[in-house]
């Protein structure tokens, strides 16, 4: 297993997210899709962290913290979600549109 | 590091009353009442240990690096000016604390902590010695005084509100580019750059009396000394920069007011005497010594300062009004009294911001009673309130008569100093000034008559007199003003010392 | 390279977690895309073992799938009627999301092919070695102290703000 | 003893005041305020009695730093001589006596403690004006003097005439005072110091530093400072005020408008007796002849019993003026003593004489037994005086009351007459003090202090052989002879004769003790030998003029010793004697006199003899017009019907004062405020919006002069374009983010590709 072989996954776990949450018409959905471009960053750190400095473990660190606000950030999407689920009576957001010009 | 204290003290109280919640108001109040307290507490301390026998900066906290790259330093100490108008700072902190218990109805957090904050930019302004800090102090000023009018003030508080920003941006903006210029060329000597640049202002002052040194080219000086000038002009205000201040008066709340007329005009004329008289004494002795129509221009709009607020005021209906024009005319004694840059002149414009600080807080905390009771200020509205709310009719008479100076109050020293400094070198100028005493004394007494004396306007039969909270606010600036005319050496002994160092400055060119 | 039961096993998260993502953007319903996502995770969590990286693993086990999963599905379960169940997506969408995924990818690829210092880079071959003791060191101990406390308190300021944001009667 | 001494006269005062000032803090009185103030007075007056003895002859002066500066340093201090002794005895007593009749005059005043409360403020700073050394000092109590002025006339501030006075009061004297504040200011640009007495003190200064050259300056300084005397003494043309002062309560008027303040400007003007040049002297004499002259003339066609006293008072001080300004220090400072008490006597008197109508109106009114004088006054302006007026002179007092100068009826001497009978007492004193202003001679003061003003003047004037002295006698002594007319006039017409109004007439009743007491003391004061007790010949001594410089032909005569011969005579009852005695004393002091001198003595003959004939004459007139009525005053009033209406209109100054200069002071006001509002603010406001607006204002200049098609296609233009731009804003979070990243691939894809 090269450092390769991860950063193609990560790769693919990236665009995969980037493509829910360019299409996707649910939010949860896209909160899904982000979740997955969190892992493919998480990924990269920790593989990263193993190919260039087998000795400092940092990378993992980082990925620990990366949990961590994506946790947080989980948290605040769903509190926004029900907030604007209350509000306009729909998560879809092409229905949400008051910046709309 | 007890200076630093007292600046920082009211900032520490900010952050405390912004981590209150917001309901107990009470709470808030004592706790913001409490950290204009200390620095009151710690300006006294200041007042009574500082060394009245040197003019030399004392207290000194620093300097320190604060931003490497531009070597801007944190820098504060105090010298006899600056003590003397810290312990007025100090002083008003806590009299708007309780003028404003009752009267700011919504948001009394926000207030509060905009005021707290307000009160640190002031208490900075006058210790920094870093030009830079100065500069930051006097901005600092500048924000929560917007907000605090543009939202407690009254109904065209947005207009003045904007019209303050505006005003004063336009005047510091002129006063940053002159600050940078200082800077600039403040390691250069003989036209060859040497050293580090500096925003010291000790060591400003130094190097623009070094011959050879580009900060002592007259040129440089007339330049900016002008930009400083039409900086500080604004907040004075001096003639034509003043229309901002009887708009913003008026809309202001009580408190605000008073700080504004208390502290902020003051902080103009600080700043004339830190920067442009100390720093630039040659660009100063082109506008007071120099030819032609510049050269007695400093002391001429001294002269119309004086004669134009008073005026002015004279003709006003709006209490409020009144008196914030009757405050242009009297920060034209200080600038009749700076012009003159003699010691008698100098001692009595600083006497004179002083002692109008005080009063000018009493006139405008007796235009908030009034206004609270009867809910307008129109002078030819009232009439004959001296039967029914005697304390307060005897008050506003001390006020007015400290303020149209009355000798042994203490408006009448600082005016009179002024005057006799300035006629050694003005003669026709403080003569045409004098017009401004008899003019103060008409709308001063016209005022009363229209207000307390003549027959009780039925209207007003049940006007509950002035209470304690109100009088305990006046009280200690009535001690002051009686105490300040009967013994002015009082004050004068703080600062003898820096004015005679001025006046040395000055009279070498 | 060898095809050792490691490098099988290795294959086998590899796939098992880009399969499942691929589940996740394309199911319609949301659910299941739910419980894919779920799989993704433990996929990326196995890949983490993989890594030297226990701690991750576990970290992203309990955090993730014990966490951040259950808030979804709560999500799931809150917001969408029975109607709202099915997620719906409209095809020039679909295309135009597709291309400019499909770009990314190949540009990612590309880069990662061709940056010479990732090249074929393989590890140093230690065995697994347990990191729960090191990273405590680190986090608590050592230069990461400060990022700690400050995502700590992070953490705290979103779960507050998010518990402040969906209560129900707003004040004015 | 004596810092202690002086310190004790000025703190008692000051106490009284303080307590007052500070219990009214708390709205709390003192239970007996008025005896608190009458005992602090009598304090300092049994302390002015133990300086005299103390100091005088020899001058002292005790100063400590006020102001301390880099090279200057203002000083307050005590100088205490001889003039300082008698000042303080004058001002205690009289004060004293004011307090004991205002506690009967004002009983049941509503507030009647503030009365004592200021009547001690303004002892105090009348007594610190008479003792401070300098002239800042002076200056401060010059003002509060002012201040307590303005309390006490506007003391019934209800009233909108005592509102009106006491403002114009202070105003009036504040322009004076302006101009002894620029004269000091001169002062002191030239000597760095506001001292007058001791080595570097400004008489000293000026008698060594001055030369011929610096006389013209040294004249204006002198004018300057004599300006403030003028709105304090009420000179012309800055007198106005004065008669309006009445407003306030009458004694009031008798403290201050009459013995003490007003005075102040003689003592200031004796003070700079040193600086005066023979110019600024000159200015001085004229300014007090013409006062004392119209003043006297105004008096005559009054009918309001104080005003009437009031125009008195300034042609007396004028007379005062004119002594100092002719070079007769001991005399006008002799008569400012003399005239203190018989003219504070006729004002309790008249106070006297109201208060009974005042009662009688109380009663009138309501059946309370109580005297509320606020009441009484309010019922009394209220009621104006149209039906109360006497017959005489009704379409005049008409106009007067146009004028807004309505005379309340309690103080109208129409409504008077033969009081005598009804208030004894008071009949008696006020008799005594008119006999004395008229200058009837030899018991009485006023005649001596008189006298020798007069042989001052004429003195001077043969001494010098000056016309100008010779015009300032005629003055002088035709305002001798008006003032015994009118104050006859006064005495008729209020005392004698029949009643006029019956009414009135009945109510009126003797008033008590604390009032009748202080008239009986001060008609004593009336008489010249007790004024010997502290005004001594032998140690008032005029200070030497440096600067006074006689007509080279003329003989500087020192003929203030009139005046010092004048009390002699006084002393001595025995006028030839002491006229001899004075020749004498002219012959062994100086012995080179020429030819000069020889006038000197005849002069004062003359003066006696002159000043006794027209006293006469007037006292004569007054008799046949008001008692006898054998000859009519209409008659005389309509034959002279100009010059009648001159004086009853005063001169026109209030007029002239009112529709010119404080209908131009407001106007200019108003003028700067519109200008303030419009033009500069107008300004300030013009560069916000032109600064807020410069595209649309530069749009604007382009749509109206270059090509108006053109822009308004660019307008559609805008429009359409924005119109299309704003469909990119979808407000959908998914497109921009679509957008975005299509852009970053894009970048990245062209930036590797170079």
């Amino acid at each position: 297993m090269t450092l390769q072989h991860y950063l193609v996954i990560s790769a693919i776990l990236f665009t995969l997210g980037i493509f829910a949450v360019l299409t996707r018409r649910n939010a949860i959905s896209i909160l899904m899709g982000i979740e997955l471009i969190l892992n493919s960053c998480n990924l990269n750190f920790a593989a990263f962290s193993r190919f260039m400095t087998p000795e400092d473990i940092s990378g993992q660190i980082i990925a620990i913290f990366g949990i961590v606000l994506a946790a947080a950030e989980a948290a605040v999407f769903l509190a926004i979600i029900l907030a604007i689920y209350r509000e306009f009576g729909s998560i879809r957001p092409n229905e949400v549109d008051t910046l709309k010009g | 590091m007890l200076l630093s204290l007292m600046i920082f003290i009211p900032l520490l109280g900010m952050i405390a009353v912004l981590l209150l919640p917001r309901e107990s108001e009470e709470l808030i109040k004592r706790v913001t009442l409490i950290f204009t307290l200390i620095p009151l507490a710690l300006a006294v301390y200041l007042f009574i240990t500082y060394d009245r026998s040197t003019a030399g900066t004392q207290y000194v906290h620093g300097p320190y690096h604060w931003i490497e790259a531009f070597n801007i330093q944190y820098h504060i100490g105090i010298d006899g000016l600056s003590v003397t108008l810290l312990l007025l700072t100090a002083l008003l902190g806590p009299i708007c604390v309780i003028a404003s218990w009752r009267n700011i109805e919504k948001g009394i957090k926000a207030y509060m902590a905009l005021f707290l904050l307000l009160e640190t930019g002031m208490l900075g302004f006058f210790a920094a010695l870093d030009l830079f800090l100065f500069y930051v102090f006097f901005e600092l000023t500048l924000l929560p005084m917007y907000f605090l009018i543009g939202i407690w003030g009254g109904p065209r508080r947005e207009y003045a509100a904007i019209k303050f920003f505006l005003y004063t941006l336009f005047g510091s903006v002129l006063m940053l580019v002159a600050m940078i210029a200082v800077y600039l060329n403040s390691n250069i000597v003989n036209g060859v750059a040497e050293g580090l640049r500096t925003f010291d202002i000790p060591t400003l002052i130094t190097l623009a009396s070094t011959e050879g040194h580009a900060l002592a080219n007259l040129d440089f000086q007339i330049w900016v000394f002008l930009g400083f000038f039409i900086g500080f002009a604004v907040k004075v205000p001096i003639f034509p920069f003043h229309t901002w201040l009887p708009d913003a008066h008026v809309e202001a709340p009580t408190a605000i007011s008073v700080i504004l007329a208390g502290v902020l005009l003051k902080m103009g004329t600080y700043g004339l005497v830190r920067v442009n008289m100390a720093m630039f004494p040659l660009g100063l002795d082109h506008f007071t010594n120099g030819v032609g129509f510049l050269g007695n221009s400093l002391a001429l709009l001294g002269f119309i300062n004086i004669v134009y607020g008073s005026f002015c005021a004279l003709a006003q209906t709006d209490f409020k009004k009144l008196v914030a024009y009757s405050s242009i005319g009297h920060m034209g004694f200080v600038i009749l009294g700076l012009a003159a840059g003699n010691d008698t002149g100098i001692t009595g414009a600083i006497l004179q911001m002083f002692n109008h600080g005080v009063i000018s807080a009493m006139l405008f905390l007796l235009v908030g009673v009034l206004y609270d009771r009867a809910h307008h200020r129109e002078i030819n509205g009232f009439g004959g309130l001296g039967t029914r709310m005697p304390i307060y009719t005897g008050i506003t008479t001390l006020a007015f008569m400290a303020s149209l100076g009355l000798p042994g109050l203490s408006g009448f020293v600082g005016e009179a100093l002024s005057l006799l400094g300035a006629y050694s070198e003005f003669k026709w100028l403080t003569i045409l000034s004098t017009i401004g005493i008899v003019v103060g004394a008409a709308y001063f007494l016209w005022t009363l008559q229209r207000v307390f004396l003549g027959t009780l306007n039925p209207k007003y039969e049940d006007l509950p007199e002035i209470n304690g909270r109100e009088i305990l606010t006046l009280v200690p600036l009535a001690i002051l003003t009686v105490l300040l005319g009967v013994w002015p050496n009082f004050a004068i002994d703080m600062f003898k010392e820096s004015v005679t160092n001025l006046v040395n400055v000055l009279q070498a060119i | 390279m060898e095809f050792t039961l490691k490098t099988f096993i290795f294959y086998g998260f590899a796939l098992m977690t880009v399969a499942s993502a691929l589940l996740v953007v394309t199911v319609r319903n949301i659910v299941h895309a739910a419980f894919s996502l779920m799989v993704t995770l433990f996929g990326v969590a196995g890949l983490y073992v993989f890594l030297q990286a226990d701690f991750l693993a576990a970290t992203q086990v309990i955090v993730y799938v014990g966490g951040i999963l259950v808030l979804i599905l709560f999500g799931v379960m809150m917001t969408s009627g029975r109607l709202e169940m099915r997620i719906h997506i409209e095809r020039g969408q679909l295309l135009l999301g597709g291309a400019v995924a499909l770009a990314l990818l190949m540009l990612l690829l590309t880069v990662i092919a061709n940056t010479p210092a990732w090249k074929n880079r393989i590890d140093d071959g230690t065995e697994l070695q347990p990191t729960t003791e090191r990273i405590g060191e680190l986090i608590l101990n050592g230069p990461f102290l400060l990022p700690f406390e400050v995502v700590s308190v992070l953490l705290l300021v979103a779960l507050i703000g998010a518990a402040l944001i969906s209560r129900k009667e707003v004040r004015d | 003893m004596t810092v202690s001494l002086i310190s004790l006269i000025l703190l008692c005062p000051l106490a009284a005041f303080a307590v007052f000032g500070l219990l009214g803090l708390v709205n709390r009185r003192f239970p007996r305020q008025d005896y608190l103030s009458t005992a602090a007075m009598l304090i300092a007056l049994a302390c002015s009695f133990l300086l005299l003895r103390e100091v005088v002859p020899k001058p002292e002066a005790h100063t400590v730093n006020w102001i301390s500066l880099g090279n200057v340093t203002f000083s307050m201090g005590f100088y205490l001589d001889s003039v300082t002794a008698i000042m303080l005895i004058v001002v205690t007593l009289v004060s004293s006596l004011v307090h004991i009749f205002s506690m009967g005059y004002m009983h049941g005043d509503p507030r009647y403690p503030r009365f004592f409360a200021y009547l001690s403020l303004f002892s105090f700073s009348m007594l610190f004006l008479v003792v401070s050394d300098n002239l800042l000092g002076i200056y401060i109590g010059w003002e509060l003097v002012g201040l307590c002025s303005y309390l006490l006339i506007g003391f019934w501030f209800e009233k909108d005439s005592a509102a009106n006075a006491c403002k114009k009061a202070f105003l009036t004297t504040r322009v004076g005072d302006v101009g002894m504040f620029i004269g000091m200011m001169m002062l002191f640009a030239k000597f760095k110091t506001l001292s007058l007495y001791g080595e570097g003190g400004i008489f000293a200064l000026s008698a060594s530093q001055l030369t011929t050259g610096d006389m013209v300056w040294l004249s204006i300084a002198g004018v300057l400072i004599f300006c403030g005397a003028i709105g304090k003494s009420a000179q012309m043309p800055l007198h106005t005020w004065l008669p309006d002062a009445m407003e306030g309560p009458t004694p009031v008027s008798a403290l201050i408008h009459a013995a003490t303040m007003v005075a102040a400007g003689v003592y200031l003007t004796a003070r700079m007796f040193p600086i005066l040049t023979e110019t600024s002297s000159l200015v001085i004499a004229y300014v007090g002849g013409i006062t004392a002259l119209v003043a006297a003339t105004i008096a005559i066609v009054r009918f309001d019993i104080k005003r009437v006293l009031a125009y008195s008072t300034i042609s007396q001080l004028g007379y005062m003026m004119l002594a100092i300004g002719a070079g007769s220090y001991v005399a006008g400072l002799f008569h400012l003593t003399t005239h203190a008490f018989f003219k504070a006597l006729l004002f309790l008197g008249s106070g006297s004489v109201i208060h009974a109508f005042h009662a009688m109106h109380a009663h009138g009114h309501d059946d309370e037994h109580e005297h509320d004088d606020s009441e009484a006054h309010e019922h009394t302006h209220d009621q104006g005086d149209s039906d109360a007026h006497g017959h005489e002179h009704s379409e005049d007092a008409d106009s007067g009351h146009i004028l807004g100068s309505e005379i309340p009826p309690d103080q109208d001497m129409r409504n008077m007459g033969g009081l005598r009978h009804k208030m004894p007492i008071t009949f008696i004193t006020m008799l005594i003090a008119t006999l004395s202003i008229s200058g009837v001679p030899f018991i009485f003061s006023g005649f001596w202090s008189k006298d020798a003003i007069l042989a001052g003047v004429l003195g001077r004037a043969m001494e010098w052989n000056s016309v100008h002295h010779y015009i300032l006698f005629i003055m002088a002594l035709s305002a001798a002879g008006i003032t015994a007319f009118y104050m006859f006039r006064l005495i008729f017409m209020t005392f004698f004769g029949e009643p006029r109004n019956q009414e009135m007439h009945d109510m009126a009743h003797e008033s008590p003790l604390s009032m009748t007491v202080p008239l009986l003391v001060l008609a004593v004061l009336s008489l010249p030998v007790v004024n010997t007790l502290w005004f001594n010949a032998d140690y008032v001594e005029p200070p030497p003029q440096p600067h006074l410089h006689a007509p080279t032909h003329a003989y500087i005569a020192p003929d203030t010793k009139t005046g010092r011969t004048g009390l002699a005579l006084s002393l001595f009852g025995v006028s030839e004697a002491v006229a001899a005695e004075e020749d004498a004393g002219h012959g062994t002091q100086d012995a080179h006199a020429d030819d000069g001198h020889h006038g000197h003595g005849p002069a004062h003959t003359i003066a006696m003899v002159l000043s006794i004939c027209v006293a006469g004459l007037g006292i004569l007139l007054s008799w046949l017009f008001y008692h006898r009525r054998t000859l009519s005053a209409e008659s005389v009033t309509t034959t002279f019907r100009p010059i009648y209406n001159l004086f009853w209109h005063k001169y026109y100054f209030d007029e002239f004062y009112d529709g010119v200069l404080v209908a131009l002071t407001v106007w200019k006001a108003r003028l700067f405020a519109q200008f303030d509002g419009s033009v500069v603010d107008g300004i300030v406001n013009g560069v916000g919006v032109v600064t807020r607006d410069i595209l649309a204002a530069f749009v604007g200049f382009f749509d109206n002069r270059v090509v108006d098609g053109l822009v308004n296609r660019v307008a559609q233009v805008t429009w359409a374009v924005g119109g299309r731009i704003r469909r990119i804003q979808t407000g959908a979070i998914q497109t921009y983010l679509f957008v975005v990243l299509a852009g970053i691939v894009l970048l990245i894809l062209i930036f590797r590709a170079l």
